[in-house]
């Protein structure tokens, strides 16, 4: 039987889930209603934001939860759902706007002058935000996969949830930065120096889980643990990796097919003394 | 160079504006001007007269160990000396000559392409070409005192940690290397800014040749590639001289380690070098092909995303080391992904072949050698990316055939392209046609004969780095032929080197635009005057030379006067402000003896006289960023 | 001139192909050491590999020349419109899509590959440990604890072998390249490999990790025989203490525990049990002296105690001062061992 | 006034795109050249850290190996606060002479100076403290401890020679509203020993325990 903790971290977790749904549907409702369907937020990411909704609740129960019990890879297979699925698809979502419209008004003040105050301005200027953004990312990926807080993640619910939801926000924050709408997406140069800077850390972690000689963490294990962890090690490491290429090839062919747009680098010329122009 | 008069009339450049720009850019001939100069283009040239002599160590060095493999047992060589040579061979191949003379094209040409007129820290060029230079002669002194390093290019511990070498020879390894990062990073970050900073008003990113855009890549690889190598040499060095434990298992240290740092170094290494390599060919088909470049987006865009998978795919050089089985087929599967954006790049110069009017002079001519043998040399690679395949030919003669093939045929021959493409506008001469092409006909086929026996004596067995072999094992033949080939390759690189030298004695003057190329270089006269363009150019395309505007600003423009450069912004090239150039200074060679003697003193452990070298450093690096006395209005001091 | 020109790179381009061809078939057999003549499971995937490998190498590279020639032949003339995307079908087909089958095949015969190197189909049914030193192999048949030799592995054919592999100080590569790819031997780490043999023989092996001064001299020899030659080779590495010997060898072994050499060499049966050397129990029957630097003969042995630096230059052997009147003795002492 | 009245020029800077821009000011070469330095510095920095964790992870579950135990944290906890807020000087003399001030710059700069000698101060205690139980040569840990530590010590050092040197330079008057190149690049470099200081806290003296 589930212990009473876990039931109650995983109501609270599904109650979390449905209220930010909820909030987003009512805030996108609000605002479509005003401004006519698909405005502001067009459906394809309000779309989006209901699946990465319900990809955390599909990663925290059923057959995903089970395969995290049981193994570490599972585990890790679980955190990249989380951070590599539910997360950019949550990012692709621009929630800001809808969740703070639904808001009870005394909140969205203060929420306002808190985006509005100097220190959160400063951390919006683009290259803080990559920073901030590439810092957080590899701060919560590496401290949790410490073997302490790892163990104290196995053995608790309530800071698994933590946990998750930690890896959720810090993946939110990086990939909103690539995949938000155009005015609030950082410069595809400043991103792809943000994805490098986030993904070589937690590459770097993957290798220590992948190379290390004897199971590292504590927990009650398989036969098998050291290959379990090996796996666990390429999980973190491979779909990260892929997704974080093909972004950054993503964001650069567009951004130089925006700076054509803009200034087109007048590629179809000759060679050949060019005639001379009357004065 | 004088300027004919046609040219001059159309300019609309007054001859004063010129005497004006000759006064404020001119150094002197002078033993002082001659140390103390900032001048890109003459550091440039140095660079690649040092990096061709160090080449010419290097390949004697090969030549050597050539003649003692011809035959089996052979008694030329005693063990220790062979084992000196390889390794100086490929040490100094790898970061004395390769990377050192990309650098030098990258310094020659990166500011005229961009239509600056001089590096964004051209002091800090100087420094980096003097601390290049002490740092070469600090590790080939070593080898004609018979005490260079043994330990293999790659210096894998334990073998090079102590007690199992004992001697100075790995000290200068791991010190000289440090001693050289210091130079390469210094010359990467300067490409970065320059290229960043110093763009011609108009040239927005998608207008920048690909060569510049090579050049900026292998630079940013440098900058996050090579701190892995110093920090291992670092390690190695307190190792081996104070005692500390990274690499020694018996007291918790790992060898792992050392061979995991080197290759997360040495993999992006080897795309450092052959980049400004495919750059070069970017640069030249355009002028024999009398096209662009096929596909540009494609083009940038596999040099971005080499860049960025060559730091994930370091592993395969250590298929048989044991690690994991699962994660070498991650690192499997990443360096075979690594050969789509050489590729696409291949493909696309086909394509710009096929669509173009081609022309084949002597450039183009090494451009096709190293096509035929880069996708050879490619080929093997991705064999060895298959790891299992790799287990059974790792470290065999197979694997220098790879390599061999991807840095001669992938970088030497294009280098030689360039070498022959802007030697007017190094030197101010035309090469003789006919030389050239014997020459490249020497090289193609010496190297040829040089390099593809080693596959089959690779495959029948024969390891690397023996100094000799025992007969019987069917690799006699295989060895004997590529001794042979050698002696030609040789004589294809003299031939070479004699047109190089023919063509500055005796070769007609160049020209300004001998190719009717398409980039910025060939805007100003052959070779360019310390100023590069008295017009700073508008840009309007990626090939400015065959646009009109572009032409016409060059030819009307007003001259920008001073010893000024223009400064744009990073993405769009707008124009933004126009700065002072720093002028020539001794600060850069002074600073450099300071870290040399710095080096030395570590090297033979007289901690003082290091201590002496880096308070030079400290001292000089001081003065020469000491800001200049200002007035308070200058300054903008509110009491 | 033109013409000539690309005519003569076509010529050389066709020529560098069929002369790659060439080179490889010929290499069909190789030397007692190729990768091409596998003799084992192991090295028998990775020759598959390699001539599937080549092949698809030979028709990418007839491909890519193909173009090439064409381009050069073609020599288009007239000034043709430009338009840059016009070539992004072709490169993309054949610069990504294609390679990216082709790799995407490759990948998965060669993952198929890399698992069936991991182990063997079968239970190995003997063990040997094997420790590498510079610059020699000291072998170990865990099984029978007393069974130790140097620098040569003798294995019962057709069944699987298990490799134990560790070294005494810097890294070094176990390579019998007719049997099984290699792997390192790493300091501070165990790693392991697997041989079998399908046709008795002798198949050289050499050392491949560069490991100092005599790496081109640290070979060995994998012997694959009958099970029953097997055995009876295993068990005669313990010699029987009372075998009789000869008046010359007898003074021999006098002359060996007396002079220097059993302060670094084991004899077992006898008093000198020093392991800086390779154990010389069984000496006289092994294959060549100083890990393949001379054969193991009369002559060279001679020549080898009096001077080694001469033979092998650098190895861990000084120079023995043994009296001329007694060298025919420690030989003959020598060649009775094993 | 309305954003209508004001001058084309003010309404251009104060555009949503030109507020969205980092540095209105533009970067200058010398503000590339910094940032890369302290790119590849800090990549230096993530290799010996990596290194660090990797050792530790290749070399069985007690971390540091056993006779040594977990790194004291009082000491350190001083060190972090004295170097931390460091920063917060160098910004307020960097803004300071931004709007011309000079004596905020020199007080700004000498505060700094002053916090980061401390620092030195007590790591030089701290290593007092330590060196008893095991130096650098005792086994790889102590290896890696000393040289990390030290490394960022090095840095801390021609940072206070940078800030003192700018000292020196701005008692001589040298800067001002229009040049303060240096100071920023000055600025970028304390910033990055700084945050440089708390990945080695968390990773060397946090991280063993967790
Ligand atoms: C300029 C240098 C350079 C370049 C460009 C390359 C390019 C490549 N290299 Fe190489 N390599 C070295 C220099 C270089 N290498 C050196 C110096 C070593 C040895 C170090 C030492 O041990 O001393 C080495 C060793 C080395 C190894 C380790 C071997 C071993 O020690 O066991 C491996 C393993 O994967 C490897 C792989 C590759 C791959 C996949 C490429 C790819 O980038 C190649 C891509 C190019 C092509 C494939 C050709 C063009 C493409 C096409 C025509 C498209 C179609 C092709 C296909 C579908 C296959 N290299
Ligand atoms: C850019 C890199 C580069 C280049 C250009 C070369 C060029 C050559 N290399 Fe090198 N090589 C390496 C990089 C390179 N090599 C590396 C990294 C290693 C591995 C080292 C290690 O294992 O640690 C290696 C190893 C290596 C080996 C293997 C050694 C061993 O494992 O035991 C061999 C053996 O034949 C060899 C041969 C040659 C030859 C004959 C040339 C020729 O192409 C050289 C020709 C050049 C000249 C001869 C000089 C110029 C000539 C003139 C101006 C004419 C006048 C001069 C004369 C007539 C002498 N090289
Ligand atoms: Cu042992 Cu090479
Ligand atoms: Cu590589």
């Amino acid at each position: 039987m589930t212990p009473p903790a876990e039931q109650w971290t995983d109501v609270v977790g599904v109650v979390a889930v449905a209220a930010l749904g909820a909030a987003y549907g009512r805030g996108v409702h609000e605002l479509w209603a005003r401004r006519g369907h698909g405005a502001v937020v067009p459906s394809w990411r309000a779309g989006a934001f209901v699946l990465g909704l319900a990809i955390v609740l599909v990663a925290q129960q059923g057959p995903v939860h089970d395969a995290a019990e049981r193994s570490l890879a599972g585990h890790m297979a679980q955190h990249m759902l989380l951070m590599l699925g539910a997360a950019p698809l949550l990012a692709a979502g621009c929630a800001g706007l809808p969740v703070t419209l639904a808001t009870p008004r005394p909140l969205r003040q203060v929420t306002h002058r808190v985006r509005t105050s100097a220190p959160a301005r400063w951390l919006r200027r683009p290259l803080t935000a990559a920073l901030v953004a590439a810092g957080v990312h590899t701060v919560v990926l590496w401290a949790w996969h410490l073997p302490l807080p790892y163990e104290w993640a196995e053995a608790s619910a309530p800071v698994h949830a933590v946990e998750h939801a930690s890896m959720v926000g810090a993946a939110w924050l990086l990939w909103a930065g690539v995949v938000a709408p155009a005015s609030r997406r950082l410069s595809p140069p400043i991103g792809l120096l943000m994805l490098f800077a986030a993904g070589m850390p937690a590459a770097a972690l993957g290798a220590v889980l992948t190379f290390a000689p004897e199971p590292i963490y504590d927990v009650p294990s398989g036969p098998r643990a050291l290959a379990d962890q090996q796996l666990a090690g390429l999980v973190m490491w491979i779909p990260m990796d892929v997704l974080m290429l093909v972004a950054a090839v993503v964001l650069f062919l567009g951004w130089l097919a925006d700076l054509e747009r803009r200034s087109p680098a007048g590629r179809d010329l000759r060679p050949g003394l060019p005639e001379e122009v009357p004065t | 160079m004088t300027v004919s008069t046609a040219e001059q009339l159309r300019t609309g450049v007054g001859p004063r504006d010129i005497a004006h720009l000759e006064r404020e850019w001119g150094e002197r001939p002078s033993l002082h001007s001659w140390f103390a100069t900032v001048d890109h283009k003459r550091i440039g040239r140095r660079y690649m007269v040092t990096a061709g002599i160090f080449f010419i160590i290097a390949g004697t060095d090969a030549m050597i160990m050539r003649t003692q493999l011809a035959r089996p047992n052979s008694t030329l060589l005693s063990p220790e000396e062979y084992n000196q040579l390889f390794t100086m061979h490929g040490t100094a191949m790898i970061f004395l000559f390769a990377t050192p003379m990309f650098f030098g094209f990258g310094n020659f040409l990166v500011p005229l392409m961009i239509g600056a007129r001089d590096m964004a820290f051209p002091r800090l060029n100087a420094f980096g070409y003097w601390v290049f230079v002490f740092a070469g002669s600090v590790m080939f002194a070593s080898q004609f005192v018979g005490a260079a390093p043994d330990g293999g290019w790659f210096g894998y511990v334990p073998l090079t940690d102590r007690p199992y070498s004992a001697g100075i020879n790995l000290d200068v390894y791991c010190l000289g290397l440090l001693f050289l990062g210091v130079s390469t990073t210094a010359g990467a970050i300067n490409f970065i800014v320059t290229a960043l900073k110093l763009r011609a008003p108009g040239m927005s990113l998608n207008r920048v040749p690909l060569f510049v855009w090579a050049i900026v890549g292998t630079s940013f690889m440098v900058v996050f590639a090579l701190p892995a190598l110093n920090l291992a040499n670092a390690m190695l060095f307190l190792d081996r001289r104070f005692g500390t434990h990274f690499f020694d298992p018996a007291h918790g240290g790992n060898t792992l380690l050392w061979q995991h740092l080197f290759w997360i170094f040495g993999h992006p290494d080897v795309y450092i070098i052959v980049m400004p390599a495919l750059g070069i060919v970017s640069a030249v088909l355009p002028a024999f092909c009398r096209r662009g470049v096929a596909a540009y987006p494609l083009m940038v865009l596999s040099i971005v995303t080499i860049a960025i998978i060559s730091f994930g795919v370091w592993v395969h050089h250590m298929f048989a080391t044991g690690l994991p089985q699962l994660s070498y087929s991650f690192f499997s599967a990443a360096s075979t992904l690594i050969t789509i954006p050489s590729g696409i790049q291949i493909f696309a110069w086909l394509a710009t072949m096929l669509k173009g009017q081609i022309r084949a002079r002597t450039p183009f001519l090494f451009v096709v050698g190293f096509v035929v043998t880069f996708v050879l040399g490619g080929f093997t690679g991705v064999m060895f990316a298959i790891t299992a395949f790799d287990q059974q030919v790792t470290d065999s003669y197979f694997v220098v055939a790879h390599f061999h093939y991807v840095l001669f045929g992938g970088a030497v021959f294009p280098m030689i392209a360039g070498i022959y493409f802007w030697l007017p506008k190094f030197t101010g001469r035309m090469y003789a046609e006919r030389l050239g092409r014997w020459a490249f006909w020497l090289v193609f086929v010496g190297f040829n004969t040089t390099f593809l026996p080693m596959h089959v004596s690779g495959l029948f067995g024969m390891p690397r780095r023996v100094y000799t072999y025992p007969t019987g094992l069917g690799w006699d033949a295989w060895n004997l032929i590529a001794t042979v080939g050698a002696y030609v390759l040789a004589i294809g690189l003299l031939l070479v080197l004699t047109s190089v030298v023919r063509a500055i004695r005796w070769g007609p003057p160049a020209p300004p635009d001998p190719w009717e190329a398409d980039t910025l270089e060939w805007a100003t006269s052959s070779p360019p005057r310390p100023y590069n363009f008295a017009v700073i150019p508008q840009v309007h395309s990626v090939h400015p030379m065959w646009d009109r505007r572009t032409r016409d600003g060059l030819a009307r423009g007003e001259a920008l006067s001073g010893h000024r450069t223009p400064q744009t912004s990073e993405l769009d090239g707008q124009h933004e402000r126009d700065t002072d150039m720093p002028e020539e200074s001794l600060m850069p060679l002074i600073t450099a003896v300071g870290i040399l003697v710095l080096v030395l003193g570590l090297l033979w452990g007289w901690y003082w006289v290091a201590g002496m070298g880096a308070t030079v450093l400290a001292g000089t690096l001081a003065r020469w960023l000491w800001p200049p006395e200002r007035s308070p209005q200058e300054a903008g001091i509110v009491s | 001139m033109r013409r000539s020109v690309s005519t003569r790179l076509l010529w050389a381009s066709a020529s560098a192909g069929v002369l790659a061809l060439v080179f490889s078939l010929t290499g069909c057999s190789g030397g007692q050491q190729s990768t091409l003549d596998a003799v084992g499971p192991g090295a028998r995937r990775t020759e598959g590999l390699w001539w599937l490998f080549f092949g698809i190498s030979m028709g990418i590279f007839v491909e890519v020349m193909a173009l090439l020639g064409w381009a050069l032949w073609r020599r288009r003339r007239s000034r043709v419109r430009i338009k840059d995307g016009d070539a992004v079908g072709f490169i993309s087909a054949l610069g990504v899509v294609v390679p990216l089958l082709i790799l995407i095949l490759v990948y998965g015969v060669g993952l198929r590959d890399l698992n069936a190197l991991a182990a063997p189909d079968d239970e190995p049914t003997v063990n040997v440990d094997v420790v590498g030193h510079r610059w020699w192999w000291e072998i170990h048949y865990p099984d029978r604890p007393q069974a130790v030799t140097a620098n040569e592995i003798h294995i019962p054919v057709g069944e699987s072998v298990r490799i134990r592999l560790t070294t005494a100080d810097v890294q070094h590569s176990f390579w019998v390249p007719q049997l099984m790819p290699k792997t390192d031997l790493i300091a501070g780490k165990v790693n392991s490999t697997w041989l079998r043999a399908d046709r008795p023989g002798r198949y050289r092996g050499q050392c491949a990790e560069y490991c100092g001064q005599q790496h081109a001299f640290m070979a060995l020899l994998v012997i694959a025989e009958s099970r029953p030659q097997f055995d009876s080779w295993l068990a005669g590495l313990v010699p029987p203490t009372d075998e009789p010997l000869t008046d010359a060898e007898q003074r021999g072994r006098a002359v060996f525990a007396r002079s220097a050499c059993a302060t670094c060499h084991t004899v077992r049966g006898t008093s000198a049990t020093a392991t800086v050397g390779p154990d010389l129990t069984n000496v006289g029957g092994r294959w060549s002296l100083g890990a393949g630097a001379a054969p193991n003969d009369p002559g060279h042995l001679g020549g080898w105690i009096v001077n080694s630096q001469t033979i092998k230059p650098g190895n861990a052997m000084p120079p023995q001062p043994v009296a001329p009147g007694d060298l025919p003795d420690l030989i003959a002492y020598l060649r009775s061992l094993g | 006034m309305t954003t209508a009245e004001l001058p084309e020029t003010v309404r251009e800077a104060i555009t949503p795109q030109a507020l969205a821009t980092e540095m209105p000011s533009g970067r200058t070469t010398g503000w590339w050249g910094m940032v890369l330095l302290v790119a590849t510095e800090a990549t230096i920095f993530a290799a010996l850290l990596g290194s660090y964790f990797y050792v530790r992870f290749q070399s069985g579950p007690q971390w540091p190996p056993p006779p040594l135990e977990d790194p004291k944290l009082t000491k350190v906890l001083i060190m972090t606060a004295l170097l931390l807020p460091s920063s917060v000087p160098v910004m307020w003399a960097e803004r300071g002479i931004r709007k011309g001030q000079q004596w905020r710059l020199r007080a700004g700069l000498a505060i700094t100076f002053l916090l980061g000698s401390a620092f030195l101060g007590m790591q030089a205690l701290e290593y007092a403290e330590n060196l008893t139980k095991y130096t650098f040569t005792t086994n790889a840990y102590g290896s890696l401890f000393y040289t990390t530590t030290t490394f960022h010590a090095l840095h801390v050092t021609v940072g206070l020679l940078m800030v003192g040197w700018l000292l020196a330079a701005s008692l001589r008057g040298a800067f001002g509203y229009r040049r303060h190149e240096r100071v920023r690049l000055t600025a970028i470099y304390w910033h990055f020993v700084d945050l440089v200081w708390v990945a080695i806290f968390v990773c060397l003296y946090l991280a063993p325990r967790l």
